[in-house]
């Protein structure tokens, strides 16, 4: 692989990282050439992260080597490797969310005046920085009270400001609307024609072929192949990935399949919705939210980022309560106060923040699967460990849960197998609601077509669904009915043959109160 | 705590008020100056000598007329006094001496004789059992300067004695909780060697006792124990013949300390130093003073 | 649906031996640290391996395992608690100060006493989100002047009293009665912890509370009961060296006992950091501090010595079972 | 001086009104001008030039050792060795006071700031807990002065002026230890303020991670601050000794616990990444005031005291708590 072209700017090579018992990567070479996009696919936990975080010093490798500029490199800290031209941003965004804006873009390299920070100078060269890309953000703000988009925008801008040889860009989209995804392929073509080579990690398809130039895919840890993008399509891609043949994939983006749009049994029946709200209400955020949900329907929810779907996901579930308006189930008023009122009531919460909200790192898949059915295993104050072994081996099996056993730590699960175990918490308290708020982000295209169809089977079998996302195709595909918000209020539901990008684009975006920003484009 | 215009106001810092002595000795001051109808205004600085000094500083600052200083330790309160001489107030130690010239740097010192109550106990020791013994030694507090007095004296009266040996010497912390422990290991350790134990103070000494009898030796009988300090717990056990004396280290300075002030302000010559009686306690004596006893 | 098991990645490690997983994570390094300790002494201290030193070690070793056990508790919520040897004393005073009113009336006085400090503990950091090491510095602060207060002023009270007495000298055959409490409080520790769901709403608080409260946790109520567990083993504590030492002393009962506990627990393998938690790890982090400090009286090794080497074998401990470094 | 405690945006420009705003809705101040009043009307002796030198002097020991656990707690750390330290320091300083006072102040400085040296090295290179490293140390440090001095106190030989002079001094009206805590206060504001040392401390308690991935050295700057906490632990021993004339095994006993509340009164959230030294001093001086106002009025029992010093540092800190949460939420 090797060729005789354009000489190499980076080259690693036969790189091996175990974690404890878990091989990571094994083997694995990559060849990055000056002024290309090169993207890196894989499954969810097939080591793509990892990769980058030994390329930019933040693991060590156990063997193999790396060349930078046809010299052997070996990098101890972060430093080290940005000191040498490479730099990352992550997956998991790292920041200083109590820092600025312009503290977290200047970190290690503060402009100084007779030894001193100059902040009147790094804040005005950071805001001069954000405008020439296009961003309206304060360089003074604090970071943590961005939203996460724009946090993630920060990050990119630092990452760019640093003037690398080489950048790293860990799945920068995920979190990012239309309008901010525009900004980052100028961005990357800038850079691109600055011969700076990019690694770009990402799970959906149309960004890689909108601008990488090759691809190189990793498959549980070993490389597979690494070809020039424009000469594989996007099924052979998949099939590359997931290591599956052409016949065995289905033709649809998403998972959602046949039933999709099949009105549920329960809604003909004159029955009282499953779940209604009243015009909920909290603060300034969440301004007045009316929906339905029947048994066996996916209500889709559809808004830009801080409409309020998270707000009202909440809302329902009690974890911050609404101050005004009502949340019916099943025709009876609940009002829940807290989460504990929700779930005695049969509602589940997938959060849609994994990490911060939904996995206790520490503890086993067992215990987060089984955590909040604990008080229906417990017979005289003793959690009765049969059934909860029992339990969890059904639903490892049932969602296809890939672990060294039920009893490894769940933080060294992938993204998607953690999703699978919460979702999992969820089903084995048999509830009757389920929210699911971004269920399938930053997950990859083979776990997502499995937790789509899980949803889907979930809903035929008479569970009410509720689903945020912010990918149009789930929502068009997977919904009986797709929501939308704007600015903390629900303006219109789609119904049917309704439901189609273009009309959820329109009513989340049209009569934008001037005060928003994030514009789909 | 207002200063009434003419009320004569006398500030006592004490060093510490987490034993019974200490408490004793608060109590007697405070007892004797409601007699005399004098303001005592208290301080504690918690055993710490820097604390001390800033006290001393806060009771200038009160302006009160005389400052009664029970001294942290011998080395450390000379800008304390400094600052007394500077602000004219005059200044009486008491119980333990602090760095500096009697008449100069303070007025007098109204003085418990440490050393002279360790020596005391060894020649009771020596003369209890013929000049032959194994000794535990149970110290105070590290880097107190109570306890190194009475390691001192205590090893000046057994010097004479070539039989008298110190088999083993571990802290204590002139507490019972930890004399208790310290002493059940080494029972462990020694066992029936041990014929004698020597606390620096009584809470000490009651662990000890504590600790001999679950080890299966039987205090006052297999063992001698003997410690300082004359408190009533260490009475009752003298009676019950548990422990074999206590050299009394008389914190009942409040007659003597206002005896004195009263003397000063009359103009009178003072000596340098004022000795307290220390009184002896054994087995002949120490019940007709348990209820005196604090 | 995809409803087909695929084959699970990562071969399964294999299982580690039954006594490994007695104790679980790296705390079999401290089992091992106990078990060179013990031969050691065995060897070179005169006396050390016998009967009696046996039931010395475990007499003087259960009331920091009792307070510890609490701490454990405390620790895997990601909190701690300075204030133990505060309410230790506390309770050993009203315990001293109520005696002569009965046992009946002393005993649960004494223990709810503690307690309560306890439960104000946790309502602190539960609901007004106070830091735990500041709030339980205060009480720290303020229930060792109570415990003065309520012992007459901070006299030493003395306690005489046959009933009482036993509870800290009495034996059970040759186990004294003090051994059997704490290892019921750790027997009570470990069911908690591994067969209740309060053990892992527990770690679960410690591991995440966001998460832990989403998934339906009483995440406050959880923190009050750990702060409340440990304020009542620290009182038990307090009544044990109260009743041994046959006084109230309100100024040095349960004096550091807090920097003991956090010893033998970060010692026995709990990280500080929350989520984890091994009760018998402590008891072997307990024994390890107690085994030290018996051999040290025994060896008659001078104080500062003795100091030393106690901080190097807590480092040693900790470094043992230290996280590896990605 | 600002509190810099409060989640301002760092390096934008203050109007006065503003800072007043800001420093009324710190807990710590309101607490401090309320006791300052009270004391001025109950007691006649309070707010007299002598008193509050008194009340600067006395804790201008405690006010350096909590500016090195400030910038400790700022990277998210906590130093419990600061008392076993001081104690340190100063016993070496005292022995070697009779060879002069350069190797003495020196010797003191160096040895603690080579203990806290350690202590770094064991935090950021072995990767053992700040809590556990540092109460090892407490625990070593103590038996070291112990050990060097034969549980003895070391009297700070005549000869040596200039050490005498750094506890016992003055400058004008100011004593030195008083002039020293003024500067060492303005220098470690500066610090954290103006300087990229500085502004790591922040990003270091803010996320470790986070500041590790972009690049700073986070090992170094870990040392470098136990180092500087070492340091200011030393120099607060010698000033102590100075002015005892005495270098004392036992000094500094619970000192950590008396730096950790000031510093959390003042603040400084033990969580790291926010607070400041500007809020730290406001700390140490209303602990301060506290014990004095105990010791003008004179007649509350010790144990009293102590009630009232418990029940007082909680309710500072739940009232900071509230501002603080009432900020950020704005
Ligand atoms: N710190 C860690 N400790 C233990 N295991 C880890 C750690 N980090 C990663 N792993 C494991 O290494 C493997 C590769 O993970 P990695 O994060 O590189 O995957 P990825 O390709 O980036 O996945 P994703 O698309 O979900 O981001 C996974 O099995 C993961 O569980
Ligand atoms: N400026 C902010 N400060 C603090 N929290 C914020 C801020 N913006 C958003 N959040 C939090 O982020 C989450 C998302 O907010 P919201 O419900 O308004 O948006 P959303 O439509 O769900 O968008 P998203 O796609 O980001 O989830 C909520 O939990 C909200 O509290
Ligand atoms: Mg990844
Ligand atoms: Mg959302």
């Amino acid at each position: 692989m090797t060729g005789a072209a354009p000489p190499a700017l980076l080259r690693m090579e036969g790189i091996t990282k175990t974690f404890g018992s878990a091989r990571a990567l094994d083997g694995v070479d990559l060849t990055l050439r000056r002024g290309e996009v090169h993207a890196l696919v894989g499954e969810n936990g097939a080591g793509k992260s990892t990769l980058v975080k030994i390329m930019t010093g933040a693991y060590h490798r156990d063997s193999g080597e790396m060349w930078l500029d046809g010299e052997r490199v070996d990098f101890d800290t972060p430093a080290q490797a940005q000191a040498a031209g490479v730099c990352a941003v992550h997956q998991e965004i790292h920041l200083l969310t109590h820092r600025t804006v312009a503290e977290n873009v200047y970190l290690g390299r503060e402009p100084r005046r007779w030894g001193f920070v100059d902040w009147r100078r790094m804040n005005h060269e950071t805001g001069a920085l954000l405008a020439g890309l296009g961003l309206d953000i304060d360089p003074r703000a604090v970071v943590g009270t961005l939203n996460t988009a724009r946090q993630q925008m920060v990050a990119i801008a630092r990452g760019v400001s640093l003037g690398a040889k080489v950048l790293v860009l860990d799945e920068p989209t995920s979190s990012l609307s239309p309008r901010e995804v525009t900004i980052l392929y100028d961005l990357v073509r800038r850079l691109k024609a600055q011969s700076t080579a990019i690694v770009y990690i990402s799970h959906r398809f149309d960004e890689l072929y909108a601008i990488c130039d090759r691809v190189t895919v990793l498959r549980d840890g070993r490389l597979v192949s690494s070809h020039d993008l424009a000469s594989l399509d996007r099924l052979d891609l998949v099939c590359l990935m997931l290591g599956k043949s052409r016949d065995a994939l289905r033709a649809g983006t998403t998972a959602f399949g046949e039933q999709r749009h099949a009105p549920a049994a329960s809604l003909t029946a004159p029955q009282p919705p499953l779940l209604r709200t009243e015009a909920i209400a909290r603060g300034s955020r969440l301004r007045g939210v009316s929906l339905e949900v029947a048994a066996g329907e996916i209500v889709g929810v559809a808004g830009l980022l801080g409409s309020g779907r998270t707000e009202t996901a909440r809302a329902i579930f009690g974890a911050a309560p609404s101050e005004q308006g009502a949340v019916y189930l099943g025709g009876r008023r609940l009002d829940p106060q807290s989460p504990d009122d929700a779930i005695a009531a049969g509602i589940g919460f997938v959060s849609e923040d994994r990490k911060a909200e939904g996995i206790i790192p520490e503890l086993s898949i067992r215990e987060n699967l089984t955590l909040a059915a604990l008080p229906m295993l417990t017979r005289f104050g003793i959690v009765s460990r049969s059934r909860q072994v029992e339990i969890v081996e059904r639903f490892m099996r049932r969602l296809g849960i890939k672990a060294a056993s039920a009893d490894q730590r769940i933080r060294e699960l992938s993204g998607g197998n953690q999703q699978k175990v919460l979702l999992a918490r969820w089903l084995c308290t048999e509830p009757r609601l389920l929210i699911l708020d971004e269920p399938t982000r930053g997950i990859d295209i083979g776990a997502k077509g499995e937790i789509q169809a899980l949803v889907n089977e979930l809903a035929a079998s008479g569970l009410g669904v509720l689903m945020i996302s912010s990918e149009l195709e789930e929502l068009v595909e997977g919904s009986t009915r797709v929501v939308v918000l704007r600015d903390g209020r629900s303006v219109a539901v789609l119904q049917g043959d309704e439901i189609s990008q273009q009309a959820i684009i329109h009513a989340m975006a049209s009569e934008r109160a001037p005060a928003a920003q994030d514009a789909a484009s | 705590a207002r200063k009434d215009a003419g009320a004569y106001v006398v500030g006592f810092s004490q060093m510490e008020s987490d034993n019974p002595w200490r408490l004793a000795e608060t109590k007697s001051l405070r007892d004797e100056a409601g007699k005399r109808r004098i303001q005592l205004v208290v301080t504690d600085a918690q055993g710490q000598t820097a604390k001390q000094v800033s006290d001393v500083e806060d009771l200038i600052a009160r302006h009160v007329d005389l400052i009664l200083l029970a001294p942290r330790e011998y080395q450390g309160l000379a800008p304390a006094l400094q600052a007394a001489k500077a602000a004219k107030i005059p200044v009486i130690l008491v119980d333990r001496e602090a760095a500096g010239t009697p008449g100069v740097d303070y007025v007098t010192l109204l003085a418990s004789n440490f050393v002279e109550q360790g020596r005391r106990a060894g020649e009771w020791l020596a003369a209890q059992t013929n000049g032959k013994a194994n000794i535990v030694e149970l110290s105070g507090t590290p880097g107190a300067s109570v306890a190194a007095d009475r390691a001192k004296g205590f090893r000046d009266a057994i010097a004479k004695y070539p039989d008298m040996k110190i088999v083993a010497s571990q802290t204590g912390n002139f507490s019972r909780a930890t004399a208790q422990g310290v002493m059940q290991n080494i029972v462990q350790s020694l066992g029936k060697q041990i014929t004698a134990v020597y606390a620096h103070n009584d809470e000490m000494a009651l662990g000890a006792i504590q600790a001999l009898a679950a080890g299966g030796l039987k205090p006052g009988h297999d063992v001698r124990v003997l410690s300082i300090d004359g408190e009533r717990a260490a009475l009752e056990a003298i009676d019950r013949g548990e422990l074999g004396a206590t050299v009394e280290s008389n914190p009942r300075f409040g007659p003597l300390a206002f005896d004195t002030i009263d003397k000063l302000r009359k103009g009178e010559k003072l000596p340098p130093k004022i000795l307290i009686t220390d009184r002896f306690f054994d087995r002949d004596n120490a019940k007709q003073f348990i209820a005196e006893a604090y | 649906m995809t409803g087909a098991a695929k084959p699970a990645r990562v071969a399964a490690p294999p299982s580690p031996p039954a006594w490994r997983r007695l104790v679980p994570g790296p705390a079999y390094a401290a089992v091992a640290a106990l078990g060179v300790l013990v031969a050691l002494n065995a060897l070179f201290t005169p006396n050390f391996a016998t009967a009696s030193n046996l039931w010395n070690v475990l007499l003087q070793v259960s009331t920091v395992v009792l307070v510890a056990v609490g701490m454990t508790l405390v620790i895997s919520t990601g909190g701690i608690d300075l204030s133990v040897g505060s309410v230790m004393a506390i309770a050993g005073a009203v315990a001293a100060v109520l005696l002569d009113r009965g046992m009946a009336v002393a005993l649960p006085a004494a223990l709810i006493g503690g307690t309560l400090v306890g439960v104000l503990n946790g309502a602190l950091v539960a609901a007004l989100r106070v830091q735990p090491i500041v709030v339980t510095l205060a009480t720290l602060i303020a229930g060792r002047g109570l415990a003065q207060v309520i012992s007459h002023e901070g006299e030493l009270v003395t306690i005489d009293h046959p009933g009482f007495a036993l509870l800290g000298r009495g034996h059970l055959g040759p186990i004294p009665y003090q051994a059997l409490i704490a290892l019921a409080s750790v027997a009570a520790g470990v069911f908690l912890l591994r067969a209740t769901p309060f053990g892992r709403y527990v770690l679960a608080a410690g591991g995440n509370p966001a998460a832990a409260r989403l998934a339906g946790v009483p995440v406050q109520r959880t923190i009050v009961s750990v702060y409340a567990a440990s304020a009542f083993l620290a009182s038990v504590a307090g009544l044990i060296v109260a009743s041994r030492l046959g006084a109230s002393d309100a100024a040095k009962i349960g004096q550091n006992m807090e920097l003991d506990a956090i010893a033998a627990v970060v010692v026995g393998g709990t990280a500080l950091s929350g989520g984890r938690a091994t009760v018998l790890g402590t008891v072997v982090g307990a024994l390890i501090m107690q085994v030290i400090a018996t051999s040290f009286n025994m060896l008659l090794v001078p104080y500062s010595w003795s100091l030393a080497l106690k901080a190097a074998i807590i480092l040693l401990a900790v470094y043992l079972q230290r996280p590896k470094r990605v | 001086m600002s509190t810099t405690s409060l989640p301002s945006v760092a390096g934008s420009r203050f109007t006065g009104a503003r800072a007043l705003g800001l420093l009324l809705r710190s807990g710590a101040v309101v607490a401090l001008v309320a006791a300052c009043i009270f004391g001025a009307m109950r007691y006649y002796a309070f707010a007299t030039p002598e008193n509050v030198v008194n009340v600067l002097r006395q804790n201008s020991m405690l006010g350096l050792v909590a500016l090195g656990m400030t910038f400790v707690i700022l990277t998210g750390g906590i130093d419990l060795s600061v008392g076993s330290l001081l104690a340190v320091a100063g016993v070496v300083a005292a022995m070697l006071s009779t060879h002069g006072s350069l190797p003495a102040i020196a010797g003191g400085l160096g040895t603690a700031m080579l203990l806290g040296i350690v202590n770094g090295v064991l935090i950021a290179k072995v990767r053992i807990q700040p809590f556990i490293v540092t109460l090892a140390m407490l625990i070593a440090a103590r038996a070291l002065a112990l050990a060097a001095t034969a549980e003895q106190s070391v009297t700070v030989s005549p000869d040596a002026s200039a050490l005498s002079w750094l506890g016992r001094g003055e400058l004008g009206p100011v004593p030195l230890p008083v002039a020293l805590l003024v500067l060492a206060y303005l220098i470690g504001w500066t610090m954290l303020r103006y300087t990229r040392f500085g502004r790591y401390l922040y990003a270091i308690g803010d996320s470790e991670d986070a500041a590790r991935l972009m690049g700073l050295p986070v090992d170094r700057i870990v040392i470098a601050t136990y180092a500087l906490s070492g340091a200011l632990a030393g120099l607060g021993g010698i000033v102590l000794a100075a002015r005892l004339g005495a270098g004392q095994p036992v000094a500094g006993t619970g000192w950590e616990l008396d730096a950790i509340a000031a510093v959390v009164v003042g603040g400084t959230l033990l969580t790291g990444g926010q607070g400041g030294a500007g809020s730290t001093l406001v700390g140490v001086l209303l602990l301060g005031v506290i014990f004095n106002l105990f010791n003008l009025e004179g007649t509350i029992s010790p144990w009293w005291q102590w009630v009232l010093r418990g029940v007082f540092l909680l309710g500072v800190v739940i009232v900071q708590g509230r501002l603080q949460r009432r900020l950020t939420h704005e």
